[in-house]
């Protein structure tokens, strides 16, 4: 019996059997749904590394389930789906340690982690689709699964957010689907095709083509937090911590941006995109959005609010390395889809850790914060070089290489974008680092809590150390091999401009 | 009153275009009769109408014992229709309706008789019988002592259950739904009626009944 | 022209004599009795037309509609004139409130 | 095994076993809970009876008294007929269990009865294939109907139950009208035997203005949808999940046999007006609804909103009939499915707080998790979204729309879908927060819970079913023949 297909359905179910569990599970069984989570948690992540060593053995993982008579749902592992599910599969282990001990004590968790393990099902779900149908199931299960997330506190300011999150995405989603459909009408297949499906594709079809491209992206681009669709993703943060590293380093931002280079590359084909003429507006609405991002983010005073700014920014560096068009900056984009991960959840879990553990929330209140948690400040300061872009952490090497691809696809323009870009960056995240470390600290922190001698619990200072680490190690190791580099090269070598 | 203004016209146009739908109807039409006439034989009746009541259309009437059953449902959940008079005795009601009730009784027996081979049926005994029922309750008639709920229930169930019955029988004898062997047709027609006109009757009267009366909402 | 005809031609009339004072009349037994009315259009055009076989014997199928038929309009009336009963009762008024009405 | 059991005329049985039912607790009234429990499984089991019969043999046919048509009454089973059977055996078994917990005392003695006399009109009106023998049908349903709603006996409660009777008989009269003259142009009351014999005249347009307004008219389409939210609405919840998920069903598949049949050549401007009327619907039924600050009024409206849906097929028909039809069938079902749900849900809150406010609904989900569960997947079938049986109907009829150049139809489509995640996450998003006033809350049982719940996880489990449910639909080519994909 060939196991093969069996494996991406293991994925799935081992993020979506345990949280059904957790829904059922009494408020006060800590015991049994902490076990339950890690279990799910390594397991996906034992499932994910089999097929990225099987994938990059060459076997293919594939399972279908016919939706409708002429559609079937797909899932599929890939060079670019795995890139993405291993993304999620070790973010959701380091975020459901740290959620365990954020949340310790506080009420509504079997519902909490239930909607957590749901929301990385659709997260898995979406990166191992195979076709546009699977990949639209579980970007709008993706929805309804972070909304009860977002709205975790139950307050009056938890529901604006959450309304004003819903409005956007189901917006967006209806976007989608009329895309998708106008597309299967158009074709008769949704099925993602290294190359683009569309390629053959006749003239006749090429205004048509255009309005699909267009609701495509705008139905994703409002997860991706482009500009002007990123209104909701500021608003979000008011749930609680683990939620927010986990919307803007892996799940929701990311299925948009992931989502783009499918449609880019595995729908309509880059070059042939390119042909239509979609791609530069493409581009340039990623630099306005990564400029505009960096803009805003400077200033914030609410330090996650400024976080999330930045999302908006850096996110739109893989829709640029998408819309550039060329075998480098490809890899520039797809790189940083691991990276800003890494950094991203690091800088949102050491926010997690200043708010819980010292109760600050502003910039303002940060001054001197660095002495009394020197590794959780440490783990920042990682992140946000990264962010600025410097080496040798694994920001630099997506710069880099969207650099050089623009440069390669006789796009200068980008240059001035990432330099700008980096500038920014830089302007909001070295007077935070500055104050971290050099300025005096208060009396006392708004509202502290002690953890004996460490600086705050276990549970809270390791997930955004290992984070750190990585993000770290992907910067300085980016020659190894199975490192985001190698890979993202892989994919670019394997499925886009080999013939 | 303003917006019936334009309500007559717009009434009319239809009214006018069904008027000469049913005018361009053809002048001589046979429906189904000659159908009827050859199957009147088998049917076990002679009266035609009562050959498509029961026997050729015998569904329709089946769902019809239900419908009318439902009715008294429906009103005896809100409560019931009360007929109740405060007056005392009225003389010449009183003795009017001695007279008649047995003679109405008589009439309704006497219509289901005649419906299997003339104008007549159950439907029509029974409207006489629920008639005499009605007057009954008028002149502040009530249920008998000795009438238990649950009899009174029977006696309205009457007609659907032996609907109900045969449509069982038949479908285990003959495989089909009120399929009657055509020997015993006539004999199978009579009980149903029978049954049915109990029903009808009752059911009419026990409209009438309203919360207070021991006939009704017995249940604990 | 024949009989048949004239009948089924009254038969409309009801009906739409009916549905228009169903329409006008607030009072809930007058629009009772117009669905009656109605419903007696409908039946007369069944009978009447039935009529036309050009033999003694009319169809019986449309008469043994209309026997079901009046069987049902009676059922209905009972519930219908019981639950304006009740609800007069409730309300004090046999209408229903001017402010939900049909938007007709 | 097979063979005796494919021998029982299943379909009857789904007629009688119900009256006899209702028989049993208007006669014995202590026995209703158990004969209503024991009915609806058996319903069920019926079904998935007649079911195998219908894939082994086909369509089944039962001519009542062995006469046939057109003396005699004829029943008829085909895909569709079995699928809206099974539908309501489903939902009906679902609403059972939640009645169990529901009623009690006098109120359990007068649903019963009521209850299975309608499931069983339901019943006959699926397999009947006689518009005389629908009309009775229909008057079974619109009776029991009435008088499930007039149930809490209040004003609210009267009012909307008088004007849905007046209503409902004015549509059966309309239809009778249509019948009378269908019978005396073509001398049959047969389905089959007039779809043959009819062709375009003045009276066969009278027929089918009268019929399609009556029927119109009971199935609610904007702009004759007035009666439905204050009856469905003021009635008990278990009977405003019947009325939302099946009774208005009823009709619509009335009417839609006679398009599909005696009206099939006919009629291409009607379509049109149906599609412009289930436009409006949506529109309109779903911007009320969303006004609305009682739950189970938004309910109520979302139901006007989603019969539009149904509506949309009409006009799209022309280019696609099999697989529109089979969307609309399966919207119809997906819908049924979910506004059981839903009102039985809206049930459960408000018999919890005493109220249902939805702005002053308090911490349900913390309070009523599985109650606000099953809304919220209900709402999911209901706005469309993957994965849910509403998805499934709503892309194959979006597909229709698209190719077909008709982007008004699938602009309404998506902005009804955008309605329903307004009023359905208005209701989620009160859910989640606490309410100014706190009040006592009342018990709820689990078997209300779990009964809402598992109707809505069906709503979401009929969007993975869709290849063999719409291959069953097919059997006996209800839609006429299947037309190849390019």
């Amino acid at each position: 019996m060939n196991l093969d297909p069996w494996v991406p359905i293991l994925v799935i179910a081992s993020s979506l059997l345990p949280g059904l569990i957790i829904f059922s599970l009494a408020e006060n069984s800590v015991r049994l749904r902490t076990g339950l989570n890690l279990t799910g948690a390594l397991l996906n992540l034992v499932l994910v590394g089999w097929m990225l060593w099987g994938v990059y053995l060459g076997h293919r993982y594939e399972a279908r389930l016919a939706l409708l008579p002429d559609l079937e749902l797909v899932l599929l592992a890939d060079t670019l789906s795995l890139l993405f599910i291993t993304l999620s599969a070790v973010l959701w282990l380091v975020t459901t340690v740290y959620a365990i001990g954020y949340l310790k004590g506080s009420p509504h968790r079997s519902r909490f982690f239930g909607f957590f393990s749901l929301c990385v099902t659709s997260t898995a779900g979406v990166s191992l689709a195979g076709n546009l149908i699977t990949f639209l199931l579980f970007y709008e299960l993706l929805t309804l699964a972070t909304y009860p997330l977002i709205m975790h506190h139950g307050t009056e300011v938890a529901r604006r957010a959450g309304r004003s999150y819903l409005v956007y995405t189901i917006f967006g989603g209806a976007l989608l689907l009329l895309g998708t459909v106008w597309l299967y009408t158009l074709t008769g297949t949704l099925e993602f095709t290294p190359r683009g499906l569309l390629n053959g594709m006749g003239e006749e079809h090429r205004p048509a083509l255009r309005a699909i491209f267009a609701l495509l992206i705008a139905g994703l681009g409002v997860k991706a937090a482009l500009v002007p669709l990123h209104g909701w993703l500021p608003q979000a943060m008011v749930a609680p911590a683990p939620v927010s590293a986990l919307l803007h380093a892996v799940a929701v931002v990311k299925a948009g941006a992931f989502g783009i280079v499918r449609i880019v590359y595995e729908v309509f084909g880059v070059e042939f995109a390119a042909g239509l003429g979609v791609t530069a507006p493409l581009a340039w609405l990623a630099a306005t959005t990564i400029i505009y991002g960096s803009l805003r983010a400077l200033f914030q005073d609410d330090l996650k609010r400024m976080l999330a700014f930045s999302t908006v920014s850096q996110v739109s560096y893989i829709t640029l390395g998408v819309a550039i068009v060329g075998p480098v900056a490809t890899i520039g984009g797809m790189v940083h889809l691991v990276h800003q991960g890494f950094m991203k959840i690091t800088l949102f879990l050491c926010a997690g850790n200043l708010a819980e553990t010292l109760g600050v929330h502003k910039i303002s209140e940060m001054n001197g914060v660095g002495r009394r948690m020197p590794w959780t400040m440490a783990a920042f300061t990682v992140g946000a070089f990264g962010m600025i872009g410097a080496p040798p952490v694994a920001g630099f090497i997506s710069k880099w290489y969207l650099g050089l691809g623009a440069l390669e696809a006789g796009q200068g323009w980008v240059i001035f974008v990432l330099a700008g870009s980096s500038l920014l960056t830089a302007s909001y995240f070295l007077p935070v680092l500055h104050a971290v470390w050099f300025r005096e600290p208060p009396v006392c922190w708004p509202k502290e809590h002690h953890f004996g001698l460490r600086e705050t619990a276990w549970a809270l200072l390791l997930p955004p150390l290992a984070t750190a680490v990585m993000a770290l190690g992907a910067g300085l190791l980016a020659a190894m091999p199975f490192s985001p580099l190698n890979w993202a090269k892989l994919i670019a070598a394997r499925e886009f401009y080999l013939p | 009153m303003e917006r019936n203004r334009w309500l007559l016209p717009l009434l009319l146009t239809p009214a006018m275009g069904l008027g000469y739908s049913v005018l361009s109807l053809p002048e001589h039409a046979q429906g189904l009769q000659h159908l009827v006439a050859d199957k009147m034989e088998v049917s076990g009746v002679s009266n035609p109408v009562t050959a498509v009541l029961l026997n050729f259309r015998g569904y329709d009437t089946l769902l019809e014992m239900f419908v009318l059953l439902l009715a008294l449902l429906g009103v005896w959940s809100l409560g019931g229709l009360s007929l109740r008079r405060e007056a005392a005795s009225d003389l010449v009601l009183d003795t009017m309706v001695r007279f008649l009730v047995p003679v109405l009784i008589l009439a309704a027996a006497y219509l289901l008789w005649v419906g299997a081979h003339a104008p007549g049926g159950a439907f029509q005994a029974g409207a006489v019988l629920g008639a005499a029922g009605v007057l009954s309750l008028l002149s502040g008639w009530r249920c008998h002592l000795g009438l238990a709920p649950l009899p009174l229930r029977l006696a309205l169930a009457a007609g659907p259950v032996a609907f109900l019955a045969m449509s069982g029988c038949t479908l285990l004898i003959a495989g089909r739904l009120l399929q009657y062997p055509p020997a015993q047709a006539g004999i199978l027609i009579l009980i149903l009626e029978t049954a049915a006109t109990v029903s009808i009757g009752v059911t009419l009267t026990a409209l009438f009944l309203d919360k207070q009366h021991p006939g009704n909402k017995d249940q604990t | 022209m024949n009989t048949a005809f004239f009948y089924a031609l009254v038969g409309v009339g009801l009906f739409f004599l009916g549905l228009y004072a169903l329409i006008v009349h607030a009072h809930l037994l007058r629009k009772i009795l117009a669905l009656n009315v109605m419903g007696c259009g409908v039946f007369l055009v069944l009978v009447a037309l039935a009529r036309r076989t050009g033999e003694a014997q009319p169809d019986a199928v449309p008469h043994a509609m209309v026997i079901t038929g009046i069987v049902v309009a009676f059922s209905a009336t009972a519930l219908a004139l019981t639950l304006m009963v009740k609800l007069t009762a409730a309300t004090g008024r046999a209408e229903l409130q001017s402010d939900e009405r049909d938007p007709h | 095994m097979v063979g005796v059991f494919g021998d029982i005329p299943w379909a009857v049985v789904l007629i009688l076993l119900p009256l006899t039912g209702g028989m049993i607790c208007f006669l014995w009234p202590g026995m209703a809970k158990l004969a209503g429990a024991v009915t609806a499984i058996a319903v069920s089991l019926s079904v998935a009876g007649l079911g195998c019969q219908l894939l082994a043999h086909g369509v089944y046919h039962h001519a009542v008294g062995g006469w046939g048509a057109p003396l005699g009454i004829d029943l008829t089973a085909d895909g569709l007929s079995l699928l809206m059977l099974a539908t309501t055996a489903l939902v009906g078994l679902g609403i059972t269990v939640y009645s169990l917990a529901y009623f009690h005392g006098e109120d359990m003695v007068r649903f019963w009865p009521l209850w299975l006399f309608l499931l069983a009109a339901l019943n006959a009106l699926f397999l009947a294939a006689d518009i005389f023998n629908l009309y009775v049908t229909l008057e079974l349903i619109g009776l029991a109907a009435v008088a499930l709603a007039a149930m809490p006996g209040g004003r609210d409660a009267l009012s909307g139950a008088m004007r849905y009777l007046l209503t409902t008989l004015l549509g059966s009269l309309a239809y009778l009208f249509g019948v009378a003259l269908l019978y005396h142009g073509f001398g049959s009351a047969d389905i089959a035997i007039l779809a043959v014999r009819v062709e375009s005249s003045a009276v066969v347009w009278a027929a089918l203005g009268l019929m399609g307004a009556g029927l119109l008219l009971k199935t609610a389409l904007f702009p004759l949808h007035f009666w439905l939210p204050p009856a469905h609405a003021s009635a008990p919840a278990p009977v405003s999940a019947l009325l939302s998920a099946l009774v208005v069903k009823a009709s619509f598949y009335i009417l839609l046999r006679l398009w599909l049949t005696i009206f099939n050549s006919l009629a291409g401007e009607v379509d049109e007006l149906f599609g412009l009327l289930g436009a409006a619907a949506i529109i309109w039924g779903s911007i009320q609804a969303l006004r609305q600050p009682r739950l189970k009024l938004l309910v109520a409206y979302s139901t006007v909103a989603q019969i539009g849906y149904l509506f949309i097929a009409f006009p799209l028909a022309a280019g696609a009939a099999a697989s529109v039809w089979g969307a609309t069938a399966y919207l119809a079902i997906s819908h049924a499915l979910a506004k059981a749900a839903m009102f039985l849900a809206a049930g459960n809150l408000l018999h919890f707080g005493g109220h249902d406010r939805i702005i002053d609904m308090d911490r349900v989900v913390q309070r009523l998790p599985l109650t606000a569960g099953a809304f919220a997947l209900a709402g999911v079938s209901i706005m469309g979204l993957p994965p849910s049986g509403g998805f499934i109907g709503k892309w194959l009829l979006l597909e229709a729309a698209v190719i077909q150049g008709r982007w008004d139809l699938a602009a309404v489509m998506i902005l009804g879908g955008l309605l329903a995640a307004a009023y359905v996450f208005k209701v989620l998003g009160y859910a989640f927060t606490a309410a100014s006033v706190s009040h006592e809350p009342q018990f709820v049982s689990a078997r209300m819970e779990w009964s809402a719940l598992l109707l809505a996880s069906g709503a979401i489990l009929l969007g993975f079913l869709a290849p063999s449910v719409l291959s069953l639909v097919d059997i006996g080519s209800p839609f006429g023949i299947m037309e190849v994909r390019p």
